[in-house]
């Protein structure tokens, strides 16, 4: 039976030689043209430039896919193959050796073969079909130019997958890249691609099978359809609201929302900065905010325990500012290229002394969009940080969104809380920190003729001078911090609700594993098991009026999160007095499907309350008593 | 100070009293008698009201120190962040709002301390804001520490890496590319003046430092140690000629005196800015359609 | 009746120029030479050198006070006189302005009436006794030097406490101090304090009061007592338990220990260096105890807040470092000189990613002691941060202490977890990230002949060496998060408990405020509340196994902080699942007695879960709605 | 490199051999094939086997980068904390034990841009410390970034906050306090190394600054373009005199060359240093008796 529009698979190769990225990206624009679904949210790759391995799974199907599912695959491409044969250990043949053991029985295989056959005894055994392509002889011998090794690849591949027999569409996509340098080019990566075509018809010949097992056909288009990672998604957000000034030191995954911005920012009249250090973006992004233009800044862990002290100067002088953090595994330097949700504690309550702060923490693509149009708005009004978390897998992760999805999202600037001539010629006597019922104060542009404001990271009475008088200080404090009540009652939205709570095991979440919490849901109902999931993008201030209710009748609450502790499990039961149980993995891999059915499984036999994911290592070793 | 008209020209006579207004009173001015400090606030009004600056325009970055205080004893719009930060603060606002005039006053121990990595990348990066340095060889408000200065003029024979040598304000400045390098002495407001007004004229980054003596901790750097030691810069000498500022850079050295004036003056060729869109109606109809291009 | 050694007072004046502390230096080391006890636990001064109100209470006894109790004085000193009497405000008549409220019925006012006299009837109808001393005009004008206008001061209040008639301590002090610069420097500072004497006894005279109504008597001495701060104490003991380097950024109220660890640390073999931003220190701290010397930084909110980042390398390097954080009223600048318990978030959660620490709060002088030393041993122990919580009233606050509580606090140093060169030999193979059963590997220091280390903030293998390997992610995650856990079981202390929890309220607090708690305490069993105090110096990990049955059967859990938030409160619900009602303080006056009781009886009156000390604002402005 | 000779000598043979154990090994080196850092890694084996120094003694402190991996690829201990730190844990590492040659390794942006609050004040402190930048004028481990160096060479007209001109590691260490500044390309291995022994032995900071090329970001400073720029410093050059330093540099400025070899050396009086007491028998006995004498 052929599998049609429906499987994961996985490219991997030595990091910068081989073009990991280059054959996805071929395969994501294709595939998104022809009406396919691509989800592809984790992007193996490594804190080097060259030489280590990466990889980049990838999810087809004609519907949206509920989640990345799991670490099983389909397909699996490896473009590695041995520079030194001799060497004792064999980086180049990481694809293999790393991900096979994943494969499905019954799956594919392809690799280079240019320097030799791996042994397949295994594979063949567990009925996977192998294609040895020896793609870089092909590309260095044949066709005299190294470079397209690629391309025979990507024919190999759209031949297993029974797609575009006539490359109509992959002719077309070189001809929009190559055209401009010569019609030689775009033919010369079309015959490497019909070469690519060619030896797994010869395999298919030889080996007598009719496929490969699997068909991807395209579906007709009702409209038009974008790739898009979370960080293209949260930058355009931006722009679309109104963010004209942004700033941000290079950092894994955070740098491409920087270079979206240096690209791009400038057609808007704007203006991007790459700091010099960590500080100096988030001032300056402060300093522009200051006079009165939407500011943001993004930024990874070390960059962001980096900014703490403003984060304070943020909340004291209230002065708005969006803080991108694109969450990777920490602490310190930690694993820059692998996703984790750990610096929830670090948004909520890093920084001496106590400030308003929001949370926000999308789950998707579409929601890195949505929710930051929210984010400015809120910054404009409750004039604090706002935090915007997402993680390496969810900034850099690749899905299909409609065209028609970020057309019809309202944007609203709401900007009312900056004065304009007019209100200070109307309003007489400016005073930037009035103490209100609601906490919030109206600000002022600095050039705005009528008024002056003095601002400060000191305590300060209403005109932002200096003091140190108890009631102007408590007045503040309260003023400064009832904004987060006035939040909750006007602005946080509750959690989403899927399924009754009510006497079942309620499974939570937030930000990027929403997918997979629903996809485990479902997994679960098909072993019988009924949880609901509770799921937050809005975590700080934490909505427990809103919260508590949900929770209160649940079975269990059963807490999934990409930490150690269990951060928001603790910020649930600090609130909502009621135990969390957790599944918590921090192992650098995505959590999967299989992670949290089983986690519930042994949640529910009742014989732990935390269920820690991934292999774990031999015993530890003992050490002597006295030592 | 900035390259594209103010906006909207308030009609407000410029009198040197405009700048006490939104400011704290004079009694009420936290300062040791004597401090330096106080002159260079009585030059900063000359030198704003000589320029007809209105304080609506004006955007005072102040350092954290008993230097930063200035800002809230003169009026303006003012900014108080971070320790070290004011020139990064004052980056952003004047990228922001050309139109601005952005004035940063700090401290040496806050420019060159913690403040450094910013001094050095703004520089470098050579936005229209001036930088009043208030040098005066210690942490004066946390009760006087040695700053990077700390030690101008003191014969130490032996160093350790807890003491080391003071460095030169100028010659940072002009090794990290400022393109507007003074020097004066709160000893002598009206020069200070002088030099400020021209300061903020510059089309770039101008740095003045200003020598204003810490009557309370710094007992070596008296105001009397100053005027024997300074000098104003001689007529002749041509500021936009770089060979000639290092030359008499050295040539003060040997001499063991500090020049008073405009060590260097030379305006790099730069982008033209304006202000950025900031209100709803320049920001509702942005089209992100053309964006969606690379994703397809 | 004259009251006998015990009073409070209170001396006022402009800072810098009126010589507040000298007047209390010169009257701490008396009193405690004379053997009483002196705790002066609030220094009233301003973010600014010279001009500000400056004051500093001081409670005196003949036994260790239990606390500073509350805001009212029995005598109340001023030493500010007008320089520009026609000025429309007075700012150096604020002693009295700010202060008198706070004196009992009885009390006594000493001014200074140099350029003029207050109006008394208020004071006169509340039988206050008024002490107009002309000391600035005595000085300059009769003895010829401004200076010695405190030594009137102090002549006048000697006088007042029937203390010293014949200034021999007096006398013994200048001589100490000035007989070097020559006997007429004694000699006129010994005229000044007579020439202050005569003026009270005029008074006294002319009103024909037979004394002030207090007064101090010498006690005999079994043993020698000193006049110690919080900072004092903890740099002593720093240098007991073996800190060879210290680093710091200046910084109220931290700076005290980085001066004295100038002078003294040298004596000692080891060095002190003043960073030249708040980074260079901390780094350099690790920098030294990398190389395998004790090391120490101390900062307040602002610097640590810069520091963060460096928690992280400690904590994954596993580099021990202890960490001083003598905090102040934030968040960002803040109050630099008022003290509060605003950064426990920050030392509890402060930084991305997890990593393991440990947070130390002492609540008094003798436990600032007491306590470095085990925070040096936990560091090396441990491998982690190790916080040490002060706050400023605790930190510039003074005390008298009895010498032999220094004397006989056991330093035993337990530099266990650091390999010699003979244990190379023994044990070969070195890895310096051995995955162990309680989390702990072994050290070396660089120089050690036999062993290399590698030692990163990356992720990384037992050898060191950086890796992603899921398997080493998920051992090294767990080996350093499980130190926490031994901690708990080996060295973790639990709280102190005063009374009996059972079905009482149960007053929780942290740091600073144990001395009030108790006196409050005190004070609520007079009024026929029964409270137990339940008090914590051990914060983090928090101790839940010791801390939840004590909360379990609490009538009512009251915590006690010096924030707006309550956040050990929020701790304490995050691990005991218990509702904690809060009395809070912030605007930069310390707790007080009555703050205490009045806010447990507030509380148990039912109407409130959270009680906000301190006098309100006028009503907030409305803002009108749509803005 | 250190005043007082280490406690133990090891008796081990220092062969070139011996700077690959305790390293990963060669064939999992992730760098670009052709990366500078290559050449710069054949320099330090080659000057640690000239000075016959212990892997034992030898402290590595790594930036954050490409370069700062250089540390795990050669023997000897090693740390790597934040991104811009090195200087400042090297400092506190050599106070606290002399007898350690400390090294650092760091990039561009590392050392110029995030870091270059640790650098200007390191210079300063003159900590007996090397320091070796791989300069390769971008961000190479976060994919081409520029760094402060970008743009050496290039022909720039127009400037904007955004993009600066360069900056100069000579000049910036020199007035920053630097007592050894040299410069090197690792197109030369032999000529670093040789760079490299001297500024060991250096008594003092010493900082190299080695161009290294990033084959893969920097398509500008390339081998070819550096073997065309790069230049030795004449034999008859002084390095001890200061003025001959900057008019060194100022006389390859004009003839839009890079100096390659030892710009400056000058060490400065210093007070002699030893490791600080750390075992428990050189700590158990401190008697802290006196200090309660200020406290009576
Ligand atoms: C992060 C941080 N660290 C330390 C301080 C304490 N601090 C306040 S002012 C100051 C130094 C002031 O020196 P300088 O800039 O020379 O100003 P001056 O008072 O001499 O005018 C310091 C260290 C602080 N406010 N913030
Ligand atoms: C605080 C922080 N910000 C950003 C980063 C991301 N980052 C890693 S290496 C690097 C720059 C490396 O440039 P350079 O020092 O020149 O080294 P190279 O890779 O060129 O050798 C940056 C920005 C980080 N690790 N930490
Ligand atoms: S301490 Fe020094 S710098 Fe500060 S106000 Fe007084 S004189 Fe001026
Ligand atoms: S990216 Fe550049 S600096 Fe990094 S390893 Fe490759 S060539 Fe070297
Ligand atoms: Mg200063
Ligand atoms: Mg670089």
């Amino acid at each position: 039976m052929v599998i049609v529009n429906k499987l994961k698979l996985l490219v991997g190769g030595v990091q910068l030689r081989d073009g990991v990225v280059t054959v996805t990206d071929i395969l994501g624009r294709i595939l998104t043209r022809a009406g396919l679904h691509i989800l592809a949210m984790e992007r193996g790759y490594a804190s080097t430039i060259y030489g280590a391995h990466q990889y980049d799974p990838i999810v087809i199907d004609e519907q949206p896919p509920v989640s990345w599912g799991d670490a099983t695959l389909d397909i699996l491409v490896a473009l590695d193959y041995d520079t030194n044969p001799d060497a004792k250990e064999q980086p180049n043949r990481d694809t293999v050796l790393r991900h096979a053991k994943h494969l499905k029985d019954g799956g594919v295989l392809v690799y280079d073969s240019s320097t030799g056959e791996i042994p397949s005894d295994s594979f063949v055994r567990r009925g996977i079909k192998i294609f040895p392509i020896p793609a870089r002889n092909i590309a260095r011998d044949e066709l005299k130019r190294d470079v397209v090794k690629n391309m025979v690849t990507v024919g190999a591949l759209f031949r297993l997958l029974d797609f575009d027999r006539d490359a109509t569409n992959l002719t077309a996509l070189l001809e929009e890249r190559f055209l401009q340098k010569g019609r030689e080019i775009v033919e010369l990566n079309l015959k490497a691609a019909r070469r690519g075509l060619e030896v797994v018809e010869s395999v298919l010949g030889a080996k007598g099978w009719a496929d490969a097992g699997y068909r991807l056909e395209p579906r007709k288009l009702k409209e038009q359809m974008l790739l898009v990672s979370g960080n293209d998604a949260l930058s355009m957000a931006a722009i679309a609201a109104g963010c004209r000034f942004y700033a941000g030191y290079p950092i894994t995954p955070a740098s491409a929302i920087l270079e979206f911005m240096e690209e791009h920012l400038p057609k808007y009249g704007g203006r991007a900065l790459q700091g010099q250090n960590e500080r100096e973006s988030i001032r300056a992004a402060l300093g522009a905010s200051l006079v009165g233009v939407r500011s943001m800044v993004g930024t990874s862990g070390p960059g962001l325990s980096l900014k703490v002290e403003e984060f304070g100067v943020s909340g004291v002088t209230e002065t708005p500012l969006v803080i991108v953090d694109t969450q990777r595994a920490g602490p310190s330097t930690g694993m820059p290229t692998k996703s984790e949700q750990g610096d929830l504690f670090l948004v909520a309550y890093g920084g001496h002394g106590e400030i308003p702060r929001i949370v926000l923490a999308p789950a998707t693509q579409e929601e890195c969009y949505s929710m930051m149009i929210e984010a400015f708005n809120l910054a404009d009004k409750y004039q604090c940080p706002v935090f915007f978390l997402t993680d390496l897998n969810l900034s850099e992760g690749r899905k299909v969104v409609p065209e028609s999805f970020f057309l019809k999202q309202k944007v609203a600037i709401d900007r009312s809380t900056l004065l304009r001539e007019e209100d200070l010629r109307r309003n007489g006597d400016f005073r930037r920190y009035t103490v209100t019922e609601n906490g919030i104060s109206q600000r002022l542009a600095p050039g705005t003729v009528g008024g002056v404001f003095k601002i400060t990271g000191s305590e300060h009475d209403e005109r932002g001078f200096v003091s140190t008088d108890p009631v102007i200080r408590k007045a503040q404090v309260e003023k400064r911090l009832r904004k987060m009540e006035t939040y909750l009652k006007e602005d946080s939205k509750p959690p989403q609700v899927y399924g009754s709570t009510e006497g079942n095991p309620v499974l939570v979440g937030w930000g990027s594993t929403r997918p997979v919490l629903l996809h485990a849901q479902q997994a679960l109902q098909a072993k019988g098991v009924d949880a609901a999931v509770v799921h937050f993008t809005r975590l700080w201030p934490f909505n427990t009026a809103a919260a508590k209710p949900l929770f209160a009748k649940a079975q269990t609450i059963i807490a999934v999160e990409g930490n150690f502790t269990g951060q928001f499990s603790d910020i649930i039961q600090t609130y909502c007095l009621l135990p969390v149980r957790r599944i918590v993995k921090y192992n650098g891999l995505p959590i999967y499907v299989s992670d949290i059915v089983g986690g519930v499984e042994q949640l529910l036999r009742g014989k732990t309350d935390v269920v820690r994911i991934g292999d774990a290592a031999p015993t530890p070793v003992k050490v002597s008593e006295g030592d | 100070m900035s390259d594209t008209k103010a906006e909207t020209k308030p009609q407000q006579k410029i009198s040197a009293k405009v700048w006490d207004e939104n400011a704290v009173p004079r009694h009420r001015i936290q300062w040791c008698p004597g401090c330096g400090d106080f002159g260079v606030l009585a030059s900063l009004k000359m030198a704003l009201t000589k320029l007809e600056v209105t304080p609506y325009e004006v955007m005072l970055v102040g350092g954290i120190g008993c230097s930063g205080q200035i800002r809230n004893y003169l009026n303006g719009n003012a900014f108080h962040g971070t320790h070290g930060g004011a020139l990064a603060y004052a980056l952003g606002a004047k990228m922001a709002n050309p139109n601005l005039k952005v004035i940063t006053l700090a401290g040496d121990g806050d420019t060159f301390a913690i403040g450094v990595e910013n001094f050095v990348h703004v520089c470098r990066r050579d936005p229209e804001v001036m930088l009043v340095i208030m040098d005066n060889g210690v942490y004066g408000l946390t009760k006087g520490q040695h700053s990077p200065t700390h030690g101008r003029g003191m014969n130490i024979k032996e160093w350790s890496e807890e003491s080391p040598p003071p460095f030169s304000p100028l010659r940072l400045a002009m090794t990290a590319g400022c393109t507007f390098v003074a020097q004066s002495f709160s000893g002598d407001p009206k020069h200070s003046a002088e030099i400020y007004v021209e300061a903020m004229q510059h089309k770039g980054f101008a740095m003045v430092n200003d020598f204003s003596p810490c009557v309370t901790y710094n007992k070596f750097n008296t105001y009397d140690w100053y005027k024997e030691h300074v000098e104003e810069i001689p007529a002749g000498h041509d500021p936009s000629d770089q060979n000639a500022a290092w030359e008499l850079l050295n040539d003060f050295d040997r001499r063991e005196k500090l020049p008073l004036g405009i060590v260097y003056r030379n305006p790099r060729s730069k982008k033209a800015a304006k202000r950025l869109p900031m209100w709803t109606e320049e920001l509702q109809q942005a089209d992100i359609k053309p964006l969606f291009e690379m994703f397809r």
